[in-house]
């Protein structure tokens, strides 16, 4: 029990003083029980009252400090930072708000407002009494990051780890690196196309002995939290060995007899079961896709490198930190959305980049020769009706961009964009001002009346009722349609199961905050980057890759962290485990333990979040939140509850 | 050079480089303007388009000045007119 | 002087302390860095301290700012001088930079300072508060906002009359004429730059009447007008005191525009119109709000659902960029636009008309640069070297780039630039070049 | 003597509904002065006893401003903030107390407007129970 | 329902047009125009339909010719797209199309067949003379009723018949019922264009270049009065004579100040201009110049022994007359006229 409290009232000039009576609020609170000191000021968290309040709990060895003042969201931790500062332990400071709860939200009524505020400092007092000191959860912190997915955003912070001196494990759920960058051509702003990107960030990676690459992995558990992150990860095999002869594989490839659609161009051609994306993919050799491989054998023949006999393997990395770049899935349009999966002839702007990418000379598609392309943007995006209301962010630019090197490449072009409003935002605008000089014709429609797509005999019309046209409906007859497909989540939703990452509204990964903290989850230690946290283009996806490094860096780089003690206690005495807690608890931080013969929960605390969500659902009222417990409430309630 | 005194090193100041033509019209100006602007509320509450009509001082000025007198406590805002439209003004008390 | 110069040595040099400079500077003092911070004005915390509510989750931009800045002022790893100015940045070789700081004169011992006021209520002078957007006046003597850090007073000597009275009663006796501008000489291993960005300056467009027609106003003065210490207490017309109650938004003001040399968009109007419009409808209940656009720009987390959230709630769209604008005697504008929808020339009248004033660099950053040229792309931003892969490397090698002085961007957008930046500019402190 | 206002003890949360209340302040949104808030980091961590006894302690009415789905906790926060409710309002049959003095509604972080009309709907009600 | 014409753009550019590709539709240029009002509204629309090649939409359209080029949506134009200049191109092309014969189109897209045409018409003119064996009074005799007859072949060949296509395209076409009596009442209209282009007033920039357009359409008239009608070349009447002389200055002058703005490009109007808008003026300026050095030269007494200074004015009369006038830009004055003339008549 603290028995040598000091109490500040804050004018917080005139803000409080002009509706509070701040003097009455200190004459009624020096008789509480256990205030030593008393005080109002004008501000209290100028410097002058900081350096004030530490040598008052310095000189009278106060034992708890409360500061009645503003909103604790803006100064809790200044004042906590005071107490530090004067050696007295942060977590006997209480605040209370007697601002934004009380002068502001009373400036009608004074004497109200001033009650108000003799109770809630009051119910303050009653608090710091019964608080305790505590100290952070000090746990050990392996320096060591994962990162989740190797495209350019966890590639790029793999890099940036590394040379931090932070060893990295980078795992890949595909056999090749690069994710989305290595499927496009030239990219926007510096004429290197994706590959190029995608091999000089391969290199810097090979070169590096502190970065481990596993590719064909897939995480598939999660025993830990924070500092100690142990992760268990499934890797497939390549079914080639590591020293291959390029030219026997080429054969192999040659030989292979199935023939499945190819992922890596959005299905608008086919691949081997054994195969590559590219002649010069990362890692450089091919894989077997095992799945659709019928074992022929007829690969083996003319390839000594083939070994069917590699088997899946487990493997564990121990982290202290994970980064999940997980990146993003183009959306897939429904059947007959746009004339979507009706025509040949529509596709979408990935598979369009595809398209451009494999034609040389001329754009020829199925057989026919492309000359007139419309576009349809916002697909999946924006959406009326549908669960993809955000903007894609990327898409305007991005097809703006693909339809000026279609242009470039192929001659004869003639580009008709059917838009919502072009939204080439910042630098980007130069590119729609210089595709408009190119001569490509963009339309408008709104939400409610988007241009409507027909197919008649093959043949694609595309209408739209054009606002910039006076509404007049203008239709194009395309030989291709373009689908400007928006960016959704991973379809995959298993790696975020496994570490319990809070989606947003847009069912993309969550920042704790967009601008406070972008780049951390409410899941202590873990961090995202890249689209997998909201459309982004390369260079926001790399600048947030690069900030989530360093955050991820902060949490090992010290080896060890410390956490908030505010967490769940369990009172064994009182616990005869009947796993309620366990179940409401969100974060697997309840564990049944034996203890002698008494099965009683227990707590992990470094994983503990300190929601409290167990608390109401023991039914012997065994746990306590610390900061919170019965105690402390119930004498709040009854401090509020005092006559004046 | 001498030390000067703390408490009265303006004076200092002001032998060494003196004080700007234009920074004393500034304050002339304005302690005229605030002069009249409190002058003018002595006879009662006043809105600012009536403040402009009396004091022949383009609106925009009159708002300055009074927003400022308003700052630093020396008028106080009164009521809003019916049409909720302009406020009058008094002086603080 | 050149007696007087101090000299000292960090790990980092950040130029400017706004949001982004602020950010990198914390991420680099949490990693056990130390840094020099330096920034211009007299407070740090840039042009978002100033800001009324940020988009799209409406937070109070102040509560989001000054627990960082309270950060950045108590953090040991950080020192920060205001007011002060980086004249020059040499390199002199791999993580060794030299740079020439100048502290100017506050006239005031910052540590002895309580910020009482006194000074301020006894300063006779009254000139036009910057920090307000000069709607209304200031001290020569003055705090520059309730919630600047340090908060501390200081006197704007260009405009003081030498009189004495603040002296006369600070009870701590700190204003001190007789400051000097005071040089330090620095060594730094990197540096990086955050100098923010201009508002453009809509005088540079006289069909829209800025300056001439008092109801105008830039969407800075605006944001003034609706932040929590907001210079009218109320929303006013700053030509006559009236509540205003129908209100204009004209976006692309100075962006996108060739015939004012800034052919880009400033990617923030779009939203902060539309954020204002919202707060206006709060604070206005009675007024409609109008935002005149060419198109509405809300790309990023959140925001095209902040823009329909405005829309349900009553705010006007309408396709059609501001042709010329025309006073009426009562003070209200008749603004001239093309309804695109409609395809028609129209006439509306507002009683006020907000400019969304757009994103201009700022270009005092690249000179103070000798030896190494740090390079500005072609609109005069900072150049990025390696805009894809390494999108805050600069031309120097070391020198890195954080926020809007690389181009236009929003608020979560420069601050994950600036953690770009200071992961870039760890790496290579740690790397050793 | 007739009572002016309710008493009202309002359980916000730290991250949520705390700021929403803040800034029903900040906008000058007034309600009553015997409106008092504890911000604990979640409502779904409530205990019901605290709320039985804030009716023990004399208080009219308690409010829970939940976080609904903004909860930063995960998304069984709305759920299990409803089934404490429903403990507590058995709870208050048992002892002859009327449910409807608790009420709770998610209130997001910027939900002040609405904070203030469910609290001066909430007064009204009680004000009205209480007198007759 | 319409389908877009991107070949239209490219034919648009070989009337001068250019940028207009550029236009994000943002109606700037409709906004500071002053001529634009709700019922007209341009240029931007005229800008879209251009882009997407709308030709019928345009050929029924008289916004063209309600534009009168004072430049400000050029000036202000925030993507650059040249609004003034597409509006000129406009005009430019709608001449072609109006024109049955095809020879302004040919002399507008060509520079190549202009000169030769010019050069056709000079050599004619100097083989006639030869033919005469450059007997001075017979030549001037044959120019005098070359002149008459030019004036009525031109109109009522060339002219009138493209001024019913024009109607045809404006009026006829869309279906548009207008009662005779209104053709008649609304005469008044056309004329007092015609003669004033009164609209100009309404632009934003400066009222001088109004009067001064004013000066030089009455100077123009006079010269072609005195000189067809009152035969000044021949002419004893003194006040035929000075008459004579003061609307030859005039034109001269006139057409002097247009020149040297042109090449001072001072207006935005000027800065982009084609050969056409050159050769007209240059032309109206030879046309004063050489008509006043004819009657100054007959009035010495000198121009028996300068035959060739009255060949040069009969080839440029010439040239003016068959060229520029029937396919020239001489025609804008025209269908000027005629554009607000059928504009009252639409609008009642």
């Amino acid at each position: 029990m603290n028995k040598r409290l000091g109490v500040y009232i804050c004018h917080c000039g005139g803000n409080i003083s002009d509706y509070v009576d701040v003097e009455k609020v200190k004459e009624s609170i020096e008789g509480e029980e256990g205030v030593f000191l008393a005080k109002t000021t004008m501000f209290a968290c100028s410097d002058a009252t900081q350096k004030e309040m530490v040598e008052d709990i310095r000189n009278n060895n106060l034992d708890g400090l409360v500061v009645a003042s503003c909103s604790p969201k803006l100064h809790l931790l200044t004042f906590r930072a005071v107490s530090e500062r004067a050696l007295l332990n942060k977590y006997n400071y209480v605040h209370a708000n007697i601002r934004e709860q009380g002068s502001w939200a009373h400036s009608d009524d004074k004497a109200g407002a001033t009650a108000k505020a003799i109770q809630l400092v009051r119910s303050a007092v009653a608090k710091v009494r019964l608080a305790r000191s505590l100290d952070p959860i000090i746990i050990p912190s392996k320096k060591a990051v994962a990162v989740i997915g190797a495209g350019v955003a966890g590639m790029r912070a793999a890099i940036e780890l590394s040379d931090m001196g932070c060893p990295v494990t980078l795992i890949e759920r595909e056999h090749f690196v690069g994710g989305r960058t290595s499927q496009w051509d030239i990219l926007f702003t510096t004429n290197q196309t994706g590959k190029e990107l995608v091999t000089k960030l391969y290199n810097d990676i090979a070169g590096r002995d502190n970065i481990t690459l596993i590719t064909g992995a897939e995480v598939i558990s999660n025993t830990g939290s924070i500092g100690d992150f142990v992760l268990k990860i499934r890797v497939t095999p390549r079914y080639i060995m590591d020293k291959c002869d390029e030219n026997n594989l080429a054969k192999a490839i040659e030989v292979c007899p199935v023939v499945v659609p190819d992922n890596f161009n959005f299905t608008i051609t086919s691949r081997k079961a054994i195969y590559h994306n590219f002649p010069s993919e990362y890692p450089h050799y091919p894989v077997i896709d095992i799945e659709n491989c019928t074992r022929c054998g007829e690969c083996e023949k003319v390839c000594k490198s083939v070994d069917f006999s590699q088997q899946e393997q487990i493997v564990e990395v121990n982290v202290g930190s994970v980064m999940m770049a997980t990146g993003f899935d183009p959306y897939t349009p429904g059947e007959g959305e746009f004339g979507y999966k009706l025509s040949d002839f529509a596709v979408t702007l990935p598979q369009f980049k595809r398209i451009t990418d494999l034609n040389e000379g001329r754009l020829v598609y199925k057989g026919k020769e492309i000359r007139n392309i419309a576009y349809i943007y916002c697909v999946g995006s924006r959406q009326s009706e549908g669960d993809n209301n955000y903007c894609s962010r990327y898409c305007c630019t991005s097809a703006i961009h693909a339809s000026l090197e279609a242009k470039r490449k192929f001659s004869n072009i003639s580009n008709f964009h059917f838009t919502r409003g072009v939204r080439t935002y910042g630098k980007q605008e130069l590119l729609y001002a210089e595709s408009l000089r190119m001569g490509d014709i963009y339309f408008q429609a709104y939400e409610e009346n988007p241009p409507s797509v027909d197919v008649n005999n093959g043949e694609i019309s595309v209408s739209i009722n054009d606002i910039m046209t006076g509404g007049r409906e203008i239709t194009v007859e395309p030989d291709l349609l373009v689908l400007v497909t928006g960016m959704v989540p991973r379809s995959d939703n298993s790696v975020a199961s496994i570490f319990k990452l809070p989606k947003g509204r847009d069912r993309f990964f969550n920042e704790i905050h967009m601008k406070l903290r972008p780049v951390e989850t409410v899941i202590d230690g873990i961090t995202i980057c890249g689209a997998c946290q909201g459309p982004k283009n390369i260079t926001e996806s790399v600048n947030s890759a690069l900030s989530a490094a360093a955050k991820s860096f902060s949490f090992v780089n010290k080896g060890q962290l410390a956490l908030e003690p505010i967490i769940a206690e369990v009172d064994k005495e009182t616990c005869n485990w009947c796993g309620k807690c366990q179940e409401a608890c969100p974060f697997d931080a309840v564990k049944m333990v034996k203890e002698g013969e008494k099965e009683v929960a227990v707590i992990n605390n470094s994983v503990c979040k300190g929601c409290g969500m167990c608390l109401p659902v023991c039914p012997v009222n065994a746990i306590d939140l610390i900061a919170f417990s019965d105690n402390e409430i119930e004498n709040m309630i009854d401090a509020l509850s005092s006559n004046i | 050079m001498e030390e000067a005194e703390k408490g009265k090193t303006s004076r200092y100041l002001r032998d060494k480089k003196g004080v700007s033509e234009e920074a004393r019209e500034n304050l002339k100006k304005f302690t005229r303007i605030r002069k009249s602007i409190l002058d003018a509320l002595k006879e009662g509450e006043m809105t600012i388009a009536q403040l402009s009509q009396k004091l022949s001082m383009p609106g925009h000025e009159v708002v300055f000045y009074l927003m400022t007198l308003v700052k630093y406590g020396q008028v106080q805002t009164g009521e809003i007119d019916d049409m909720d439209e302009y406020y009058s003004y008094k002086l603080k008390k | 002087m050149a007696d007087n110069i101090k000299t000292s040595s960090y790990d980092a040099l950040v130029i400017g302390a706004g949001i982004a400079g602020g950010e990198a500077a914390l991420n680099l003092a949490n990693n056990g860095y130390s840094v020099l911070l330096v920034e211009k004005d007299l407070s740090v915390g840039g042009k978002m301290i100033l800001l009324s509510k940020v988009f799209p989750t409406l937070d109070c931009a102040a509560c989001i700012t000054t627990p960082k800045v309270s950060e950045i002022s108590r953090h040991p790893g950080i020192t920060i001088y205001t007011g002060s100015e980086v004249r020059r940045v040499v390199k002199k070789s791999e993580n060794n930079f030299e740079a020439e700081v100048v502290k100017h004169p506050r006239y005031v011992i910052e540590d002895d300072c309580t910020a009482c006021q006194l000074c301020e209520q006894a300063c006779p002078v009254v000139v036009k508060d910057q920090y307000q957007y000069n709607l209304v006046g200031r001290k020569a003597a003055f705090i520059p906002f309730s919630i600047a850090s340090p908060r501390v007073a200081a006197i704007d000597i260009e405009n003081c009359t030498l009189c004495g009275a603040c002296e006369k009663v600070c009870p701590t006796k700190c204003i001190d004429f007789t400051m000097e501008p005071e040089e330090f000489l620095v060594s730094v291993g990197t540096v990086i730059v955050a100098t923010g960005f201009r508002l453009f300056d809509p005088l540079n467009m006289p069909r829209y009447g800025y300056g001439e027609y008092k109801n105008v106003l830039t969407s800075m003065e605006m944001e003034r007008q609706l932040a929590p210490t907001r210079p009218f207490n109320t929303i006013l017309r700053p030509g006559d005191g009236k509540m205003p109650d129908k209100l204009a938004y004209v976006l692309c003001t100075g962006s996108r525009d060739a015939t004012v040399g800034n052919p880009i968009c400033s990617q923030i109007c779009c939203m902060y119109s539309i954020k204002q419009a919202q707060l206006l409808m709060g604070a206005l209940p009675m007024a409609d709000v109008t935002i005149y656009y060419i198109n509405i720009r809300s790309f990023g987390k959140g925001f095209e659902e902040f823009y329909e959230q405005a829309k349900g709630m009553g705010v006007n769209f309408i396709k059609g960029k501001i042709g010329k604008i025309t006073e009426k005697e009562n003070g209200n504008l008749v603004l001239r636009y093309e309804d695109i929808n409609e395809n028609r020339l129209r006439e509306a009248e507002h009683d006020m008309v907000i400019l969304s004033v757009g994103v201009l660099p700022n270009p005092d950053a690249a000179s103070i640069f000798q030896g190494e040229e740090l390079k500005l792309d072609h609109l005069n931003f900072i150049g990025q070297a390696r805009p894809l892969a390494n999108p805050s490397e600069t031309s120097i090698k070391g020198v890195f780039v954080a926020g809007t002085a690389s181009g236009p961007m929003d608020i979560p957008d420069s601050i994950l630039s600036a953690g770009s930046a200071s992961s870039e500019a760890m790496s290579y402190l740690i790397r050793k070049g | 003597m007739e009572k002016k206002s309710a008493r009202i003890l309002v359980f916000s949360t730290e991250k949520i509904s705390d700021p929403a209340i803040d800034m029903a302040g900040l906008l000058k949104l007034h309600y009553p002065p015997t409106v008092y808030t504890i911000a604990v980091p979640c409502s779904s961590g409530i205990k019901p006893r605290w709320i039985m006894h804030a009716y023990e302690q004399g208080f009219d009415g308690v409010f829970i401003a939940a976080d609904g789905s903004d909860c930063t906790y995960g998304e069984s926060c709305t759920e299990k903030t409803g089934r404490l409710v429903e403990v507590t309002h058995q709870m208050m049959k048992g002892r002859n107390i009327d449910p409807a003095r608790l009420r709770m509604a998610a209130i997001c972080s910027v939900c002040s407007e609405s904070f203030v009309k469910q609290i001066k709907s909430f007064n009204q009600y009680l004000l009205q129970s209480t007198k007759s | 329902m319409a389908a877009v014409n991107t070949a239209f753009s490219r034919e648009l550019s070989k009337f001068g047009a250019f940028d207009f590709n550029a236009c994000y539709n943002c109606g700037n240029c409709t906004a500071v125009c002053s001529l634009s009002n709700e019922t007209d509204s341009f240029p931007r629309e005229m800008i879209r339909f251009s882009v997407l090649g709308l030709e019928d939409d345009i050929k029924g359209s008289l916004k063209p010719w309600l534009c009168y080029y004072c430049g400000e949506c050029t000036t202000h134009c925030p993507q650059q797209a040249e609004p003034g200049e597409l509006m000129m191109s406009l005009r430019r092309w709608l001449t072609s199309v109006y024109d049955w014969t095809g020879l302004s189109g040919l002399l507008y897209r060509s520079l190549t067949a202009t000169v030769a045409a010019m050069t056709a018409v000079a050599l004619g003119v100097l083989a006639y003379a030869f033919h005469e064996d450059l007997h001075l009074e017979k030549i001037m005799h044959t120019g005098h009723l070359f002149e008459m007859v030019a004036i009525a072949a031109v109109f009522s060949v060339i002219l009138l018949p493209n001024l019913v296509r024009m109607w045809y395209f404006i009026i006829l076409k869309p279906g548009l019922r207008i009662p005779v009596k209104k053709y008649i009442t609304s005469l008044a209209d056309l004329f007092i264009h015609m003669f004033t282009q009164k609209r100009t007033l309404g632009c934003d920039d400066s009222q001088v270049r109004w009067f001064e357009h004013l000066v030089l359409v009455f100077g123009y008239l006079g010269l072609l009065f005195t000189t067809v009608f009152l035969d000044w070349f021949s002419s004893d009447s003194a006040f035929v004579i000075t008459l004579g002389y003061v609307v030859s200055i005039i034109i001269f002058t006139v057409t002097i100040i247009f020149v040297g703005e042109r090449i001072a490009r001072k207006r935005e109007m000027n800065s982009k201009s084609q050969p056409s808008d050159w050769m007209f003026v240059v032309w109206l300026f030879l046309m004063g110049i050489s008509a006043f050095a004819v009657r100054l030269f007959s009035d010495l007494g000198i121009l028996e022994s300068n035959t060739w200074l009255y060949l040069t004015h009969l080839i440029i009369l010439a040239q003016w007359a068959l060229v520029i006038v029937p396919f020239g830009k001489w025609t804008h004055f025209l269908y000027r006229s005629f554009a607000m003339y059928f504009d009252k008549l639409k609008k009642s």
